[in-house]
This record gives structure tokens, C-alpha cells and sequence, in this order.
């Protein structure tokens, strides 16, 4: 057949958004929150995240955890998203969440408790409205697209303040359905929610390029008709600043936008995984000389902003939080039987206080 | 009062609570400009307006997702699933998070849905189109189930669903949806969900049957009449919790037993239905219990539907069963 | 925040195809195929499936047939796509299929049988391995991807010849997960399927604005990095020479294609349907303008291919095809109930004897 | 002859027909590489290919689908869900497709499927990994539900399953994938899909149980022993269908029954078993059967699952309430 003439309907750009190259050298122009507090602060709940995880993954080969999801390498996707949400913004997580939890204010312990087997972890004593952990992956996408509906119907409706939802899932995550459902939805409807892909190149043993054939996960952003941008989540004022633009641009009723964020799984899957069965040593290697802590933290130190007296410090304060984080989360009594029944229903229907009695009985 | 449908009675219920409730929604598939493929949310959208009752893209996973991300957030929602075949892709939320979000978050965040489904066969519809799959979700804890089987019931019982701090799926046997007419005052009265009806009573036997095949139920308790049987009816109605002491009660009665239902027997609710009467009742019993059924087969293509669905003579034949049954057969 | 400087990923184009314009004037070169006597089958095939419909919908309204869905308007997606494939291709339809199951060989009997109510209807006896009309939406899509693994599969193992699956949904089947899942799988595995996508503007009640922001339903194949299509789908030359191409390039082992056919639904969703409450008139009748029938009818008689004379011995030939395919449909027997369970399981277990029994002696 | 693992032998089956039958395939989420999260799938692909054994992307609707066109199309695949608690995505394909395509087409087009889970509690995994759903699977027509027990069974059965004609879905209960080791021989022996296991033979009382809970159940009937009561120890393996003959039987000899499922009691198979043995056997019974099951509940998270599960004391107090059950209390 010879080559027929066809009409132009549209085009699309996808694009990369980083500040901090390999190095820790900036790029270009930092952005405005960018300040030397802030950054500290950044690099501070990098830090902490990787203790948590560290300490849970031994807490795990102890068997005081159950199978625990490290983040390590993925520190600034965590940190980044996280911190980008305003206080009364809903975060609705996936299960590999550390950092974002913990700029949300969840407790260590909290999130001890629930990788430890029991479901008060879940029961967030601040974030009072944010989402549970979502293990089935990709459905929190959904979910959150439900909160962003709430939260315009709530501002139409009763005139609340504007408020946003933001997702996380893996890039695994955008291989099922619900994540195309749900940038669909929140595209028709305008939602005010942002979906952050947390790539970190691997779901479980299966690699980025078997998962799905497109060159970026960004662009899967045009099929919904929204914005789709990529950073470097390896920087996390890449990660913050383009979610945080995404926020605005959400609360300002301007509609959903995915935000991929790339980066490196520098752990096993779970502690269920042995990663060394599939991952190539040398891009481990090679992906260890992008990790986000190390790259903040060269930058400040070429900014002279953080030095060797400075991370002493914060290693030992850091120490102290998660030793009283640990003595919390061994000193919670435990559930009641009863509790399997306690929270199935608000009020516990008569067919099955029979078993009520049986398993308190127990 | 005009007397109403069973189907005008669930709109009556959705339009009553969109009034009452500023938080209630109503949304799914064709629900809004063209008031549902059977009229089930008519008007609701013009009287409501476009932000509390929706029009969805085509994606029932999404449609059973989305609701628990609004009920966490304080929300009622009641999603239509536009026929029971349609609602699988949306159990793994139903299952996965609706019904376990209140228990995960230790009574956190909770689910207040409603996941509405015309159910049954019998309208000589397409494949897919008559589904009974109603033990599917009464299996899954955390969740109620509810089937109205009269307008006043459609009613009461929406009303109830919606306003239960929990998941709720309601399944309306669309074969009755306008059967029968019957005044129901829009009181905006609930009924309970965890109580049977008895629809009629009786000495000799107690039928149980749920749904539209309470129709050939009810006029198989008629035709038994004529013969001097006095069948007791009941309708469970909410088949999640089961109310079985009221069944208990009847067979102190009866001492005699049939279930009806539409769905495939392996495993339907006849099956849970029979060993909490074997639990509770055992003694009571003087035959076993019959269950008259749709075969284990898929739904067959409308030409033989009729095959399928439980009739009323093979109910009065299963009657005859368990009057007949030899007494104290026990060794 | 300042306007941060990107790095540009990738870009994508999406654009559309046509030959003949509303008019029915050539805008282009014709394809290769498109001969004299290859148009006149098109323009015949087109009216057969636009008869068959227009008679179905009239055997519904008199109790002869279940609900049915009319192609009405959309003749050139079925009859274009069904005849780009090669009779040993796989085609696997959704449900508002006549003129692609016509073109593939199903008797006109076998569709109303489908249709009225008789599982046999879907035992074609010619296209003896095409997929089922399928009901559940976007399924289908899956289904083809599984087909197209097959096809693939057989030749590497088997030294198979090369074959394609080739499957149809409407535009409102794309916001479903199965559409993505399906693209994106077919992609990573560089299966030989061609997606294409009947945009009749409406899913029921539901116009294409409500269903997908997105511009066009072609760019969703850039989701899955696969080509995206649009073609004028009045165009029936158009939609056989884009179904065309991307059978041979999926046959020559280059993977899937999406090609979005844009046209208009001039009926019913279906018999059990009143688009009258939602469809705007003047919507409807500027639709009509653009139907597939007169467009080619139109080229042809321009071309002086095509008169009174010949339409009038096609519109005889056609009615007597339809009245025999009828008579055969009203004489065919009825089942026997057994057949609930004859087809269930290729062997009956015998835990169902007892039920079998019971259902013949009814 | 080396001695196996229950997950050894379901690589052993895999292996034997990959090798015996160039049109089957495997494939799933982490089955290629990594052999599987629980190596169920360790070597295949080495041996096979990536061809063969293939690592899909993560998605268990399409897992659930693609199964459909691939058997139309003439190939045996099996697919592994990662986990139960993620299979429901694939439910629509599973019920609407897989177990209706020969009925659908008459025969013409069909689909041999294995649709493998790991499933059940009782390993300290977090939340979703510990479904025990299989009332929802051997509720729907068309389809066939295995459950293996041993290594050799498991062998034996996921052979049968493999060359079964038509979808099976295979449940290997992952708590005791190590539990015991025993010799199978890699014969390419199938066991038969419709036939119950009796593994234990007694007079006094029929304990009927499947995967994991058979640990219990056996440990109890042990117990019982001590104690000079004979349990008959029933796995009925093939849950649908079911053979309630060789419980009828079973039956015959000891007039009383306790079903044992780790599975929600409402809508459980227990309720089915019970159901059958209602229609067939009311006479023999000489006290209603027990259930033992898990409760009403989502299964908790993993402090309180020794909690959930059935285990050794409630299955002897069960059998207690069935000996003790005063005989003749029929009215
Ligand atoms: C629906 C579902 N299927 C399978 C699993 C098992 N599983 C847990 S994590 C995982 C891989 C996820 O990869 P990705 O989305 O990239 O996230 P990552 O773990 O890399 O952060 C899988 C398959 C699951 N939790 N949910
Ligand atoms: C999974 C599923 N949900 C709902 C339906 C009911 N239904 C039948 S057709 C239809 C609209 C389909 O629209 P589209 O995909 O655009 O195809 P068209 O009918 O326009 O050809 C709906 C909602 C269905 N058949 N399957
Ligand atoms: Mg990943
Ligand atoms: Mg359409």
C-alpha cells in the first residue's frame, strides 16, 4: 500500500522535571520553598525514613515484624509527595509509604503496629482522614478518586475549603485497570486529585520494560486527556516541587494531573524477597550512585549547609525518636479477641453475637 | 395515594433520602439524563441536579472503587450496577475494601454504601442479564444483603440500606419490578435489616423464598390452600445477617420446610439457610428440607428460561415431599 | 513558583485517516484494494447488514426476536474491519457486530438465533474458531490479547502459518480496564492483535464527552506505546485499508494497533432503548449527512459504478438472502432443556446426574 | 526417591505436563525468573523456556482473561494468581467467560484452564493473604474446585486439573506447602476430580475437612483415638463437584458428622455439605452436624489469626457435641 495523506488531530509532549543532577548539583534555579529550612527538613525525613525501614526489615529477621516493604532508594518519592500535601489534603497511600507516612504525621509505631499484625496501626491517631495502607495494588487510585469527589462535592455542597487528594502506587500499579478507571473518572469529572508513580523500576522480579512497553509511564497520562509529567524522584525538590504544583493546579479546580516518579528499589521487594535472584548487581550498583539522601545531602554540603557535626547530631536524635517509637510498639497491649467482631459493623447484627460469644469465650 | 411499582418504590426511596440527605448521591451507569435502563432513578437528576446524581463512564470496577473513597469521606453513595452480570468487576472492591475498611481503620473510616443491582432472570433478556448470584456477596463479612420483594419493602428497606453506617448490597428482582402495585406512603420509614417478613401464615409448611420467586411462591401457598395445606411464607429479605429464628419459629409450627431460590443451588443460600436449620432446629424437623432451585447450570439464553427458573409445580411437588415424608424415619 | 525548565522525553502524534469525504468525493488516492468489484461487495455487505438490522429490529417489536442492537450508521466499521482479515485471522467480536460477523461468514440466521434467544446461533458453522458475540463490555479485548498469545504461540511451537486476532468494542468499552490491560499486555508481548474501536459518540445514554476527556480515543495507545489511529469511520474504504495495514504489520510479527473508528449510533442502543430522552435531533440529523451507505454509494455513482438499475437487482438479491436466512431461522427446532447441561462440562459429572434427570423429565 | 513438599509436587505436575504437552503454558505475575513468590514455579522456565513460562504484568483481570482466548484458541494454559486474596479482579473472566465458553458456543469453542491460587491463613502474611474463598468459586456452573491436601494428591489432582476439558480453579493450601514431605513418584498418574479421599477410617463419627484444616482435623482424630472414638477422616478434595456418595457412605457407619473449614461459616461449603447430607442421608443423621469453621469475620491481621482458625480443641468439642447429641430427640 502506498503511504496514504492523513489529517494532524493532536500532539503531546512528555517531559522531565529535575533541580539536583547525580552529583547533587543544581540544574537551574531552585524553587521558591526551596529554603535552606526546608531542605534540611527534607533531608531529615529522608533520613529517618531509611532508619525506620532499616530498623524494621531487622525487626522483621527477628520476628517481632511480619513481611515489612522497605523504601529504601525511594526515600524522595515518599518525603517528596508527602510533604507536598497541606495538613487537611488526604493522602491515599499504597503499602511502601514510610517516608510519605511519616511527613504526614503517622507514628512509627503506628506503622509498626501494622506491618507487625494489627490493624490499630491503621487507626492513624493524626492524619485522622487519610487513607489505611492499600495492599491490592492499584486500588487506592480508585479510592482516592472517590475522596476527590468528596472532597469538590463537600466544597460545592457545604462550601468547605478546597481540598485535594494525592495517590501513590508502584509503577506495577499502572498495569491494572483501576489506574486508567481512575485517571479517566477524574479527567470527565475534573477531580481534584494527583496520581504519583512511585517508579522504581521493579514489581517484585518483573522489570519496567517487561511491565509495559511505553517509553515513559508519564505519557499514560494522555489517554485520560491530563497533564502527565515525569521527575526524578531521586530528587526530592523535583519530587515536591512538580507535586506541589499539581496540588495547586488540583485545589484550583484545573483537574487531575500523574506525576511518575523514577527511581531505584535498592532492597528486596519485601523481606519476603530475596531480590538477588533477579536484579542485575551492577544496575543495583549503578543505581546506588543516584540515591536521593546522598544527593540532598551533597548539595547542602556544597551550599555548606550541612556538615559532619550537623549529621552526628541528627543520627542521634533520629536514634532517640525510633528507640521511643520501639518501646511504644512493644509495650501496646494486645487486641482482644472480640476485636475481629468489633469493627466489623457498627453494631454487631444478633445473627452473629453467637460467635461473638464463642470466639470472646475462646 | 397512587399506588406504585416496586421499581417506582426504589426511586421513591433514592429521591426521599436525596431530600433528607445532603450527603446521599446517587451514581452509575445511564442513572442521570436517561433515569436508568429501567427507570429506577427517573427524574432524580433533573429534581437533584447534576452533582448528586451522575453519570458514569462504562467501568464497573471503578463504580464499585470510587464509593468507598466517598464513604470514607463522609459520603453516602448509592452506585447502580446496571445488571447483577455486570457486577463482578467491582466485587474485588466490594469485598477487598467496602466491607473491611470500617474493621481495617478499627471503626476510623467507614463505608456507608449502597451497591444497588437489578437481579434474575426471567425478562427474557441477553446473556448475562439475569444473574442470581446474591450467595456470592452474602459469603463476604462484613457486607449485608438485601432483596425486596414487594414496593413497600422496596421502600422501607432502601431507606434502611442507605442510612446503615455500613455496606449494603441491594439487589431488586427486576422480573417484579412492576408486577404489583401497592400504595406506599412516602413516610420515609425504614424498615429493619435484619428481620424477616412472613408474608403469609400457616400450620403445615413453611416455604422460604426471596426476590421475584416469592411470586410462585406465594401462589403455590394459594393453590396449596385449595387443598386445605396452610403454607407459611417468609421472606428473609435480608439475607445478610439471616434472621433464622423467625424461620426456627415457623418450623415450631410447621416441622416442615422448602426453600426457593432462583440461583444455582451448589452453594446457593438454600445450602446456609438448611444448616442453620440443622444448627437451631434439628429436632423440629420431621422431613428433610427441600430446596427447589435453578439447576447448577449457567443461566440458559432466553428460549429456555423458563426450564430454568423454579416453577410452581415443582414447588408443590417438592411440598409434596416433605408432607409425605415418612415420619420418624429416624434409625 | 517561577517556571521550572524541562527535559523533553518524547513526543506523539495522532492522526486520521479518510478517502472519501461526506460528499462521497475521493480526498486522496484510493487504496490498492479498493477495485471496482471490491467497493461494489462493500457497498453490498454494507446494505445486507444495514437489511438484516433494519428487519431484526422489526422482528423484535413482534415478539420474534429478544433485544437486539442495531448497527444502524455504523455498517462501514463492521464491514470494513470484517473484511481486513484473512479468513484463518481470529475475529473476536463485542455484540453490535452484523456486518463484521456477515463479512466473516456467520449466517444471517445465526445472528438472529443469538439474538432471539438460542445459544446455537453462537455455534457458527462457518468462522468455526472466531470468539462469540461477547456481552460483557471490553472483555472481549482480553480475550483477542489471549487469541493473538496463541496465534503467536502456535507458530513458534507448532510452525504455525502467521495469523492475527483482530477485535471491536465501542468507544465506552475504553474506559474500562480490560481495554489497557489488554493493549499494554499485547504490546510488552508484541502479540499479533489490532484493536479497533467503534466510536458511535454514545454508550447508551452517555455521550463521548462524559465518558473520556481525552481528546481521541486513538491517543489512548500511546498509554500502552503502541500506534494509535483515527479514521473516518463513514469511511468504509478507510476503515478496510487501516484494519488492513495493521493486520499486516501485526502478522509480520510488529505487534498491536489501535485505530478509532469515528461514527454515529442513527439507532437505538438497542430495541429495549429510547434515545429520543437523550440524543439531541439536530445531532442525529447532521449524523445522517455523514452514514457510511450514501457516502459510498455516492463515490460509486460518481464513478459510474454504481445506478438505479444495480441498486434496485441488490435490494431483490439482498431480500431474498434475507428471506430465506429467515425462514430458516423460524424452522429451525427448539432446544431440548438438556442442553442447559449438555454443553456445560464436556463430560457431565456425576454430581449433576440427579439435576439432569430431573430438568429432561420435566 | 526423594521425599517432597505439597508446593514441590505442584512444580513436579508443571513440569511433568509442560514436558508431556507442548500446548500448555504457564504463566503469572513472578512464575518466570523468580519461580514464583512461593517457588511453586522454581526452574520452569529454565527448563521451558520463556516461551512457556511466562511473567505477566501486574494485572489479574487480564490474568483471568487472556486464559479465555488463549484455551479457545486449542492451549492448556495455567495461570497463577499470586495470592487468593487477589484473584477477585479476575472473577468476571473466571465466571462470565471461562466457565460458560463451551456452553455459550455448543461445544464449539472451550476452555481448559487451571486457574492456580495460593490460598488460606495461617502464615503471618499481611492483610489479603489469607483468603479462604472458595464458596464463591464452587458456587458458579461451569466450573470445577480442587483442593489438594498432600504432596501426592496435590500432584495427582493438578494433573487431572491440567487435562481436565474444561476451567478448574486449583487452591493449594499454602500453610502446609511445607508441613509434610512424602515420596511422589513422577508417574503422570491424574487422580480422579470427582471423587473424595478418605484418610483416616472409623465407625463413630465422619470428620469432613480440606486443605490446611486437615492438620487439625487429622491431629483431632488422633486425639479422639487416645480416647478409643474412631473418627473417619474425610477430604473431599474436588469441592465441586462434589461427591457426597462417599459422605453418604461414610455416613452409613457413623450416623454423625462434623464439617471443618478454615472459610467464613455463612455461605461456606460446610452450609452445601450439610445441605446434601439433608437431601440424602436426614435419616441417618443422629444429631445435627457441626460446622468448625472460621467466623463471620474478615480474617484479623496476623496477631489474632491462630485465633481465627479452626483449631484442634474446637474440632474435639464439636465432635463431643455430636456424641453427646441425646438420640432419638425427634419429635
Ligand atoms: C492486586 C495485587 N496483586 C498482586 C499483589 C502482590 N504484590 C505485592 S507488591 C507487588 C509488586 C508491585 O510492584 P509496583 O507496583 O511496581 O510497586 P513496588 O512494590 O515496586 O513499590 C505484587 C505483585 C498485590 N499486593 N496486589
Ligand atoms: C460490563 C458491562 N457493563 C454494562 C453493560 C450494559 N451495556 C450494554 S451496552 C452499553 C454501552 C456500551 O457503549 P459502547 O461501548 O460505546 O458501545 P456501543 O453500544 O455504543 O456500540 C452498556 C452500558 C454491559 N453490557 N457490560
Ligand atoms: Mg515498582
Ligand atoms: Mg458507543
Amino acid at each position: 500500500m502506498h503511504k496514504p495523506r492523513m489529517h494532524l488531530l493532536a500532539s503531546f509532549d512528555i517531559a522531565r522535571l529535575q533541580y539536583l543532577d547525580e552529583q547533587g548539583r543544581a540544574t537551574q534555579e531552585l524553587p521558591d520553598f526551596a529554603t535552606p529550612d526546608t531542605l534540611q527538613a527534607l533531608y531529615r525525613q529522608m533520613a529517618l525514613a531509611r532508619l525506620v525501614d532499616d530498623r524494621a526489615v531487622k525487626l522483621q529477621r527477628t520476628g517481632q515484624l511480619g513481611t515489612y516493604p522497605s523504601s529504601l532508594g525511594q526515600e524522595a518519592v515518599g518525603v517528596g509527595v508527602g510533604g507536598a500535601l497541606e495538613k487537611d489534603d488526604i493522602y491515599c497511600p499504597y503499602y511502601r509509604e514510610t517516608g510519605a507516612l511519616l511527613e504526614r504525621g503517622v507514628e512509627i509505631e503506628e506503622i509498626l503496629a501494622i506491618w507487625g499484625g494489627d490493624e490499630r496501626g491503621q487507626d492513624y491517631q493524626h492524619a485522622r482522614l487519610d487513607l489505611p495502607l492499600c495492599i491490592p495494588i492499584a486500588t487506592q487510585l480508585l479510592h482516592a478518586t472517590g475522596v476527590a469527589f468528596a472532597l469538590k462535592y463537600k466544597r460545592e455542597q457545604f462550601g468547605e475549603p478546597p481540598r485535594v487528594a494525592v495517590t501513590c502506587a508502584g509503577e506495577g500499579a499502572t498495569s491494572r485497570g483501576d489506574f486508567f478507571e481512575a485517571m479517566n473518572l477524574a479527567a470527565v469529572w475534573r477531580l481534584p486529585v494527583v496520581f504519583v508513580i512511585n517508579n522504581n523500576q521493579w514489581a517484585i522480579s518483573v522489570p519496567r520494560t517487561e511491565q509495559t512497553a511505553s517509553k515513559t509511564i508519564a505519557q499514560k497520562a494522555i489517554a485520560a486527556g491530563i497533564p502527565g509529567l515525569q521527575v526524578d524522584g531521586n530528587d526530592v525538590i523535583a519530587v515536591r516541587a512538580a507535586v506541589t504544583d499539581a496540588v495547586a493546579r488540583a485545589r484550583n479546580g484545573e483537574g487531575p494531573a500523574l506525576i511518575e516518579a523514577t527511581c531505584y528499589r535498592l532492597c528486596d521487594h519485601t523481606t519476603a524477597d530475596d531480590a538477588g535472584r533477579y536484579q542485575p548487581q551492577d544496575e543495583v550498583h549503578a543505581a546506588w550512585q543516584c540515591e536521593p539522601l546522598a544527593r540532598l545531602g551533597n548539595y547542602l554540603r556544597g551550599e555548606d549547609l550541612w556538615g559532619d557535626e550537623q549529621e552526628g547530631e541528627l543520627q542521634r536524635e533520629l536514634a532517640e525518636v525510633l528507640e521511643r517509637a520501639l518501646q511504644d510498639f512493644a509495650e501496646r497491649p494486645a487486641q482482644k479477641n472480640s476485636a475481629m467482631f468489633d469493627y466489623l459493623y457498627a453494631r454487631l447484627p444478633d445473627a452473629f453475637i453467637e460467635q461473638y460469644d464463642q470466639l470472646v469465650g475462646q | 395515594m397512587p399506588e406504585i411499582t416496586l421499581v417506582e418504590a426504589v426511586t421513591q426511596a433514592l429521591a426521599y433520602e436525596l431530600q433528607a440527605d445532603p450527603t446521599v448521591l446517587v451514581y452509575g451507569q445511564d442513572v442521570g439524563v436517561n433515569g436508568g435502563v429501567f427507570r429506577a432513578t427517573d427524574g432524580l437528576q433533573k429534581k437533584f441536579g447534576r452533582e448528586r446524581v451522575l453519570d458514569t463512564p462504562l467501568a464497573e470496577n471503578m463504580i464499585g472503587g470510587i464509593a468507598v473513597g466517598m464513604a470514607a469521606m463522609g459520603l453516602r453513595p448509592v452506585a447502580e450496577f446496571q445488571f447483577m452480570g455486570f457486577i463482578y468487576p467491582g466485587l474485588d472492591h466490594i469485598l477487598s475494601h467496602a466491607a473491611r475498611y470500617r474493621n481495617r481503620t478499627r471503626g476510623r473510616l467507614s463505608c456507608p454504601i449502597v451497591y444497588r443491582a437489578p437481579y434474575g432472570g426471567g425478562i427474557h433478556a441477553p446473556e448475562h442479564h439475569s444473574e442470581s448470584t446474591e450467595a456470592l456477596f452474602a459469603h463476604i463479612p462484613g457486607l449485608r444483603v438485601v432483596v425486596p420483594s414487594s414496593p413497600a419493602r422496596a421502600y422501607g428497606l432502601l431507606l434502611a440500606a442507605i442510612r446503615d453506617p455500613d455496606p449494603v448490597v441491594f439487589l431488586e428482582p427486576k422480573r417484579i419490578y412492576r408486577a404489583v402495585r401497592q400504595e406506599v406512603p412516602d413516610s420515609g420509614e425504614a424498615l429493619p435489616l435484619d428481620r424477616c417478613f412472613v408474608l403469609r401464615e400457616g400450620t403445615d409448611v413453611t416455604l422460604i423464598a426471596w426476590g421475584a420467586s416469592l411470586k410462585e411462591t406465594l401462589r403455590a401457598a394459594d393453590k396449596l390452600a385449595e387443598d386445605g395445606i396452610e403454607a407459611e411464607v417468609i421472606d428473609p429479605a435480608t439475607l445478610k445477617p439471616l434472621d433464622i429464628h423467625a424461620i426456627i419459629d415457623s418450623l415450631e409450627k410447621t416441622h416442615r420446610c422448602v426453600v426457593v431460590h432462583e440461583a444455582a443451588r451448589f452453594g446457593g443460600l438454600g445450602a446456609e439457610i438448611i444448616a442453620q436449620i440443622n444448627d437451631y432446629a434439628f429436632d423440629l424437623l420431621e422431613a428433610p428440607v427441600q430446596r427447589v432451585t435453578g439447576y447448577d447450570t449457567v443461566m440458559p439464553y432466553y428460549r429456555l428460561e423458563d426450564r430454568y427458573l423454579p416453577g410452581v409445580e415443582q414447588i408443590l411437588a417438592a411440598v409434596r415431599e416433605v408432607l409425605d415424608y415418612p415420619n420418624g424415619g429416624r434409625p
